[in-house]
């Protein structure tokens, strides 16, 4: 098992370029992040293909929302590349968005004194077209009906689920090619994370959004991704599909650390 | 030493370092401001350096330009005019635009560029040709320039002081201490170049007083709460109906995600400091026709403002309204029928028995 | 001891004070260069000078190493001090005016006439008891909003020196305050004064040193660090914030007495918001939670006066408004480049 | 509820009975009654927002419980104030290093050993046996050398040591750590682990919350797995880990 990994890494570490199953649209070379002395995330390559949804996984602390902000440039990138369409992603954070990558941040993150409108809007603030938005916001609207019933009230006054609802819908505003998500389950009712897998599957289907999205409920969103990355303490671990993921044992090595001891096997 | 004949009439202060100060930095916000907004543009065709250069040399001129608006503030219709006339083109112009564009929805056409390029045209040489006309329009005219020049002297501190400060600070204190010095430098140099006493605005209109229900009130007073209800409209339209607005109520809520989503905080952050203190402008050339102007008029009529926004609710617009309401009609008539001198120590007592027992305020942000 | 330590001292002993002074040592720049224009001020101006200069100085100072224990070493930013003063030097004036008022023709006050060292505790334990309740209401906030209180204290002091006339004669002013006595003699002279003021400044820095190198000042500083995890390790963290701010308050007052007794007359405007702020920048300036640093920095203000009538270019009349730029200035820069002032040992 | 084991004084250094709290409407602790038992190393664990931080903060007092009492040596407490836990021989660290910045280290461990009333701590110096105890609680963490410096000047391992180091400094019995392991390097980790393995020696109780499952199976004696504020499982580290529940409360359902 533990060749398969090494295999597996091996094969990611091929790069943006990487040989069989197409390019990265969206990638990271060989990216490490450091805060201070703390590395969140070291040599890591990773990256997202035409029409694809990604999930980043791992325990607490390995890295994964990091992932997320390195490519939005929120994360000191000490060495390392972004790519985005083969040419380095090196602008601002607010230029970003308009390249088509729109992110959905950890917590939703809602403008709350804003109402449910507005805060659609804020999903494209640069965009001086109103029809466009308006066309926008209607597709939004269409996916969510709830927003539009809502669309005056503030979004404080929603609730989690909701307000997860606002957030994607925020995201897609921006009518992006790639849609990062952190943690969209985070701190939800059991029974509202399904629906919030549900709607990102949906996004995914209906309008052939790409889709990264850092979870910790590895359960559920193994349901809805074409292939996964598993983070340890900054480094990918493995890249897989779900199904090598259920075939493994490596969610309960990494997760509940290892079940039986297997120094020897490693060595 | 220094006589009213030193520092030249009444009214207008001659003093070449504070012409060149002003002058520079309106030459260094205008240069930044151009920079900010024609960089990402242009950047595809020039260089930087070359787009760096045009941006400095309009800056230049800029700075000249106020140099001379200041050097001959006897002439402020016959320089300021043209100006005046050229912003106002540009607004009827945009707004045109705007609608054409709405009626039409083709945005390209040569219709909606042409067309109110020359309306807005004739309307600005129009609106020129009229401030020119008259020399008494100079010390409305000069309201303007004052905003103006305030705004640019807050963006300019904001550039070139705040978001160093940003970067670095660890604490709110930093910002608060750093404020201090301002305050301190600005208000003793004000001092030196204007003297300490207080000194009468000329009269404007209404100055006379005005028989009204018994009592002599100015017709300037009206003036003033017209000027601020107009200005608070205008506040409430451009915060909650804009997209400028919304982009500030957002960043007001969360900065960083407001820079993820693609609002260009900077930006905005600085548009924000330069109404800001056009408008701290305006509330002092409108108390200082009220009464008189001295160097050190702004201190406690800021902290009043504090307090009312504290008394409101932090953060909330109609808050700040009613707290500044209620804080001037505790202080004008006090309650327990104290005498007026004893307003501002009502007004602070009304601050820490909220900060106390109800610090969101009246109207808490939701 | 360890290699260690003793590694370093050997180490800046071999650089000697030329090459520390090389190597950017702020500190010890800023010690030279005020004990340096201190003793060249006094050689040109004269002795006079040097007297006058010293009790304006260590009235400063007594003020500034008072304000320090609070801003330095809880981290509360106070520019409320100056009401303390007031109170300390009002006690005093009120208290030992010996002025006939019915000749004045003026808004009279009973004349009590006590002697300086009657007056003097009178006023320090008055302020100590207004700085208990005004710190049992202060002491929730924390930050910009108790800077924002503290503005509130100042104004409100201000006024009722202002307003209550019955009690402060209001913007006339106390005339003839009355010089302290010793045994049966009156400290008319100016040296002498000054003798008095450095001796009070050396009781207040002594016990400001023995409070800020005991146990109590240590957990002051955990405090400014941490609340919470000081609480954790035991400290009723109210208490301590309340001790050293009524102490403080009592040190102002100290120097208001001295203040009022020595100019002889005082009225409000020697006590408005704007000194106040000049008191927390030359706090700053000097260094935050240091009290040699806050001697320093009170040295440094009464110096840039002189220095100011230096130059060619600044008219008399202009030197208090040019040391107020220059302090401003002085202000930014620091917050920019040093947050902790000069010799400060805490960073805002 | 079939009995509370907390009370059991012998057995057990500290515990709740039905513990709740809320943050504005968030249910973060829900009727949590656990017991932590003496002279053994108590692990948490649980998925992110299941309140074992909350749990901590409550137990050192940092945070007014909405209901239920927490139990001390056999007595049960409904307030408990910061100021209290050193006298009931409880310390804690915290998961996001508090440490007193501008201070030295050498005084930041002084100041957990100084008296605590305010005239006595004005008139005290630092007497020899505290000193002697700083010393010890330096040298104990390997951190003697940087006595002098400011603990800003730190990195983030050397302040997660001094933060250890205040805390055994104050020789309490009973221990909370915040997440000790996050973001040490393996040199760093050792020396934790060994600090744990020494407190544990001495008698002393021990709670700590990790993500590390290697840790949980080396260190901890007992295990309490939470999610969503409420109690899943408690008991036996190896026990417990070969639940269904505790997997399918980290992996999701």
């Amino acid at each position: 098992m533990a060749e398969e990994r090494e295999l597996q890494q091996s094969e990611q570490q091929a790069g943006p370029n990487g040989s069989d199953a197409g390019r990265f649209m969206l990638g990271m070379e060989n990216v490490s992040v450091r805060y201070g002395a703390v590395a969140a995330l070291e040599h890591a390559s990773l990256g997202i293909r035409e029409g694809e949804v990604v999930a980043v996984m791992g325990p607490n602390g390995a890295g994964k929302s990091t992932v997320l902000k390195a490519i939005m440039g929120l994360a000191p990138v000490a060495e390392g590349q972004v790519y985005w369409r083969d040419a380095p992603l090196t602008t601002a954070t607010h230029e970003i968005v308009k390249h088509g990558i729109a992110f959905v941040p950890q917590g939703r993150r809602l403008f709350t004194h804003l109402t449910i409108e507005e805060n659609l809007e804020m999903g494209c603030p640069y965009l001086r077209d109103k029809t466009e938005r308006r066309r926008r916001m209607d597709t939004v609207m269409e996916l969510f009906p709830i927003l539009h019933d809502k669309r005056k009230d503030l979004a404080s006054q929603m609730s989690g689920g909701q307000q997860q609802m606002l957030a994607l819908g925020r995201g897609l505003m921006a009518n992006p090619e790639v849609l990062l998500l952190d943690e969209p389950t985070l701190g939800l009712a059991p029974n509202i994370v399904a629906s919030v897998f549900f709607n990102v599957s949906r996004i995914s289907e209906e309008l052939g959004t790409m889709i990264m999205v850092v979870e910790h409920n590895i359960k559920g969103v193994l349901d809805i991704v074409d292939r996964c990355y598993i983070l340890d303490t900054g480094r990918v671990v493995f890249e897989g599909t779900p199904d090598d993921v259920r075939s493994t044992h490596i969610l309960t090595e990494v997760f509940l650390g290892k079940v039986q001891p297997m120094d020897g096997e490693e060595e | 030493m220094r006589h009213q004949e030193v520092v030249g009439g009444h009214y207008e202060v001659q003093n070449p370092v504070v012409n060149i100060v002003f002058g520079l930095v309106v030459a260094g916000v205008v240069a930044w401001a151009l920079f900010e907004i024609l960089y990402p543009r242009l950047r595809g065709r020039f260089s930087r350096r070359s787009i760096q250069g045009a941006v400095g040399l309009a800056g230049i001129l800029a700075g000249l330009y106020t140099g001379l608006l200041l050097v001959y503030p006897d002439n402020l219709h016959l320089l300021f005019g043209p100006v005046a006339g050229l912003a106002v083109g540009v607004a009827v112009a945009l707004a045109l635009r705007e609608g054409l564009v709405r009626v039409t929805s083709s945005e390209d056409g040569p219709m909606a560029t042409l067309v109110p390029a020359i309306i807005g045209l004739a309307v600005g040489a129009g609106a020129a040709a009229y401030i020119a006309d008259r020399p008494e329009s100079g010390l409305y005219l000069s309201w303007a320039v004052s905003c103006l020049l305030a705004g640019c002297v807050g963006l300019g501190l904001y550039r070139g002081l705040y978001v160093t400060l940003r970067n670095r600070a660890r604490s709110p204190l930093i910002m608060l201490v750093a404020s201090m010095g301002i305050l301190l430098a600005i208000s003793a140099t004000i001092t030196i170049v204007f003297e300490s006493a207080p000194r009468p605005l000329p009269p404007a209109f209404g100055s006379g007083p005005i028989e009204f229900g018994g009592g002599n009130i100015k017709g300037f007073n009206f003036f003033t709460v017209g000027v601020s209800l107009a200005g608070f409209a205008g506040l409430l339209w451009l915060l909650q109906r804009t997209s400028f607005g919304r982009s500030v109520r957002a960043i007001g809520d969360d900065e960083d995600v407001s820079k993820v989503v693609g609002i260009n905080t900077t930006v905005v952050i600085a548009i924000v400091f330069f109404i800001g203190a056009a408008f701290a402008a305006m509330a002092g050339i409108l108390s200082g026709h009220d009464t008189a102007i001295q160097p050190r008029m702004g201190l406690l009529l800021l902290l009043k403002g504090w307090i009312a926004s504290v008394v409101g609710g932090i953060g909330n617009l109609y808050g700040a309204l009613l707290g500044g309401f209620a804080l001037g009609m505790v202080e004008q008539f006090g309650i327990w029928d104290l005498a007026g001198e004893w307003k501002d120590v009502i007004s602070f007592v009304v601050l820490i028995l909220f900060l106390s027992f109800w610090p969101k305020g009246v109207l808490p942000r939701k | 001891m360890t290699t260690r330590t003793g590694e370093s001292t050997e180490a800046g002993q071999r650089l000697g004070l030329v090459g520390r002074l090389k190597n950017g040592n702020i500190e010890l720049w800023a010690n030279l260069i005020v004990l340096a224009l201190v003793i060249g001020f006094v050689f040109w101006r004269g002795s006079g000078f040097a007297i006058t200069i010293g009790t304006v100085f260590a009235i400063w100072a007594i003020l500034t190493v008072s304000l320090n224990l609070v801003v330095g070493y809880t981290g509360l930013l106070s520019v409320g001090h100056i009401g303390f003063f007031g109170i300390g030097a009002y006690s005093v004036a009120i208290l030992t005016s010996t002025t006939d008022y019915s000749l004045l023709r003026t808004q009279s006050i009973p004349t009590h006439e006590w002697p300086f060292f009657a007056a003097l505790p009178v006023g320090i334990v008055l302020a100590g008891a207004v700085a208990l309740v005004v710190g049992v209401v202060f002491n929730r906030f924390r930050d910009d909003v108790f800077v924002l209180v503290s503005f509130g204290f100042a104004i409100i002091s201000f006024n009722l020196f202002l307003n209550a006339g019955a009690i402060t004669r209001g913007a006339f002013g106390i005339h003839e305050v009355a010089r302290p006595n010793i045994v049966g003699r009156t400290l008319d002279g100016e040296l002498e004064y000054l003798i008095m003021a450095l001796a009070c400044l050396a009781i207040v820095s002594l016990v400001a040193w023995a409070i800020v190198t005991s146990s109590f000042g240590r957990v002051l500083t955990a405090i400014r660090e941490d609340e919470q995890a000081a609480a954790v390790f035991g400290y009723r963290v109210t208490h301590y914030k309340l001790a050293i701010w009524v102490i403080s308050a009592m040190m102002a007052a100290m120097a208001g007495g001295l203040f009022s007794s020595w100019t002889s007359f005082i009225d409000p405007n020697s006590f408005i918001l704007l000194e106040s702020i000049l008191l927390v920048s030359i706090v700053i300036l000097g260094g935050l939670a240091t009290i040699w640093g806050s001697l320093l920095g009170a040295m440094t203000f009464v110096l840039l006066e002189e220095g100011m009538r230096f130059l060619p270019f600044i008219p008399d009349v202009y030197v208090g408004q040019a040391r107020q730029v220059a302090l401003g200035v002085l202000l930014v820069v620091l917050m920019l480049f040093r947050p902790q002032g000069l010799m400060g040992r805490y960073k805002l | 509820m079939t009995q509370i084991p907390a009370r059991d004084a012998e057995r057990y250094a500290l515990g709740t009975v039905g513990v709740s709290k809320n943050f504005g409407g968030v249910q973060a602790l829900h009727r949590l009654s656990i017991s932590i038992p003496r002279g053994q190393i108590t692990c948490v664990i649980g998925p992110n927002g299941s309140g074992k931080s909350t749990l901590i903060n409550i137990l050192s007092g940092m945070l007014p419980l909405d209901s239920g009492m927490v139990i001390v040596d056999g007595e049960g407490l409904h307030v408990v104030h910061p100021y209290e836990m050193p006298d009931l021989g409880i310390t804690r660290t915290f998961q996001d290093v508090r440490v007193f910045n501008q201070i030295s280290v050498w005084d930041n461990i002084m100041v957990v050993l100084t008296r605590r009333k305010l005239l006595p701590a004005l008139l005290e110096r630092g007497k020899a046996s505290q000193r002697e105890r700083a010393e010890q609680a330096l040298r104990d963490v390997g951190m003697w050398d940087k006595r002098n410096s400011l603990a800003e000047d730190l990195s983030y391992g050397q302040r997660k040591l001094l933060e250890m180091a205040r805390a055994m400094a104050l020789d309490a019995s009973i221990y909370l750590f915040d997440e000790p392991f996050a973001g040490l390097f393996p040199q760093m980790l050792t020396r934790v682990k060994d600090i744990f393995k020494q407190l544990r020696a001495r008698g002393k109780s021990i709670l700590f919350i990790t993500h590390n499952m290697d840790i949980v199976r080396e260190l901890s004696d007992h295990l309490i797995v939470m999610d969503s504020g409420e109690l899943l499982v408690e008991g036996d580290v190896d026990e417990v880990l070969a639940r269904r529940e505790v997997i399918e409360a980290y992996l999701g359902d």
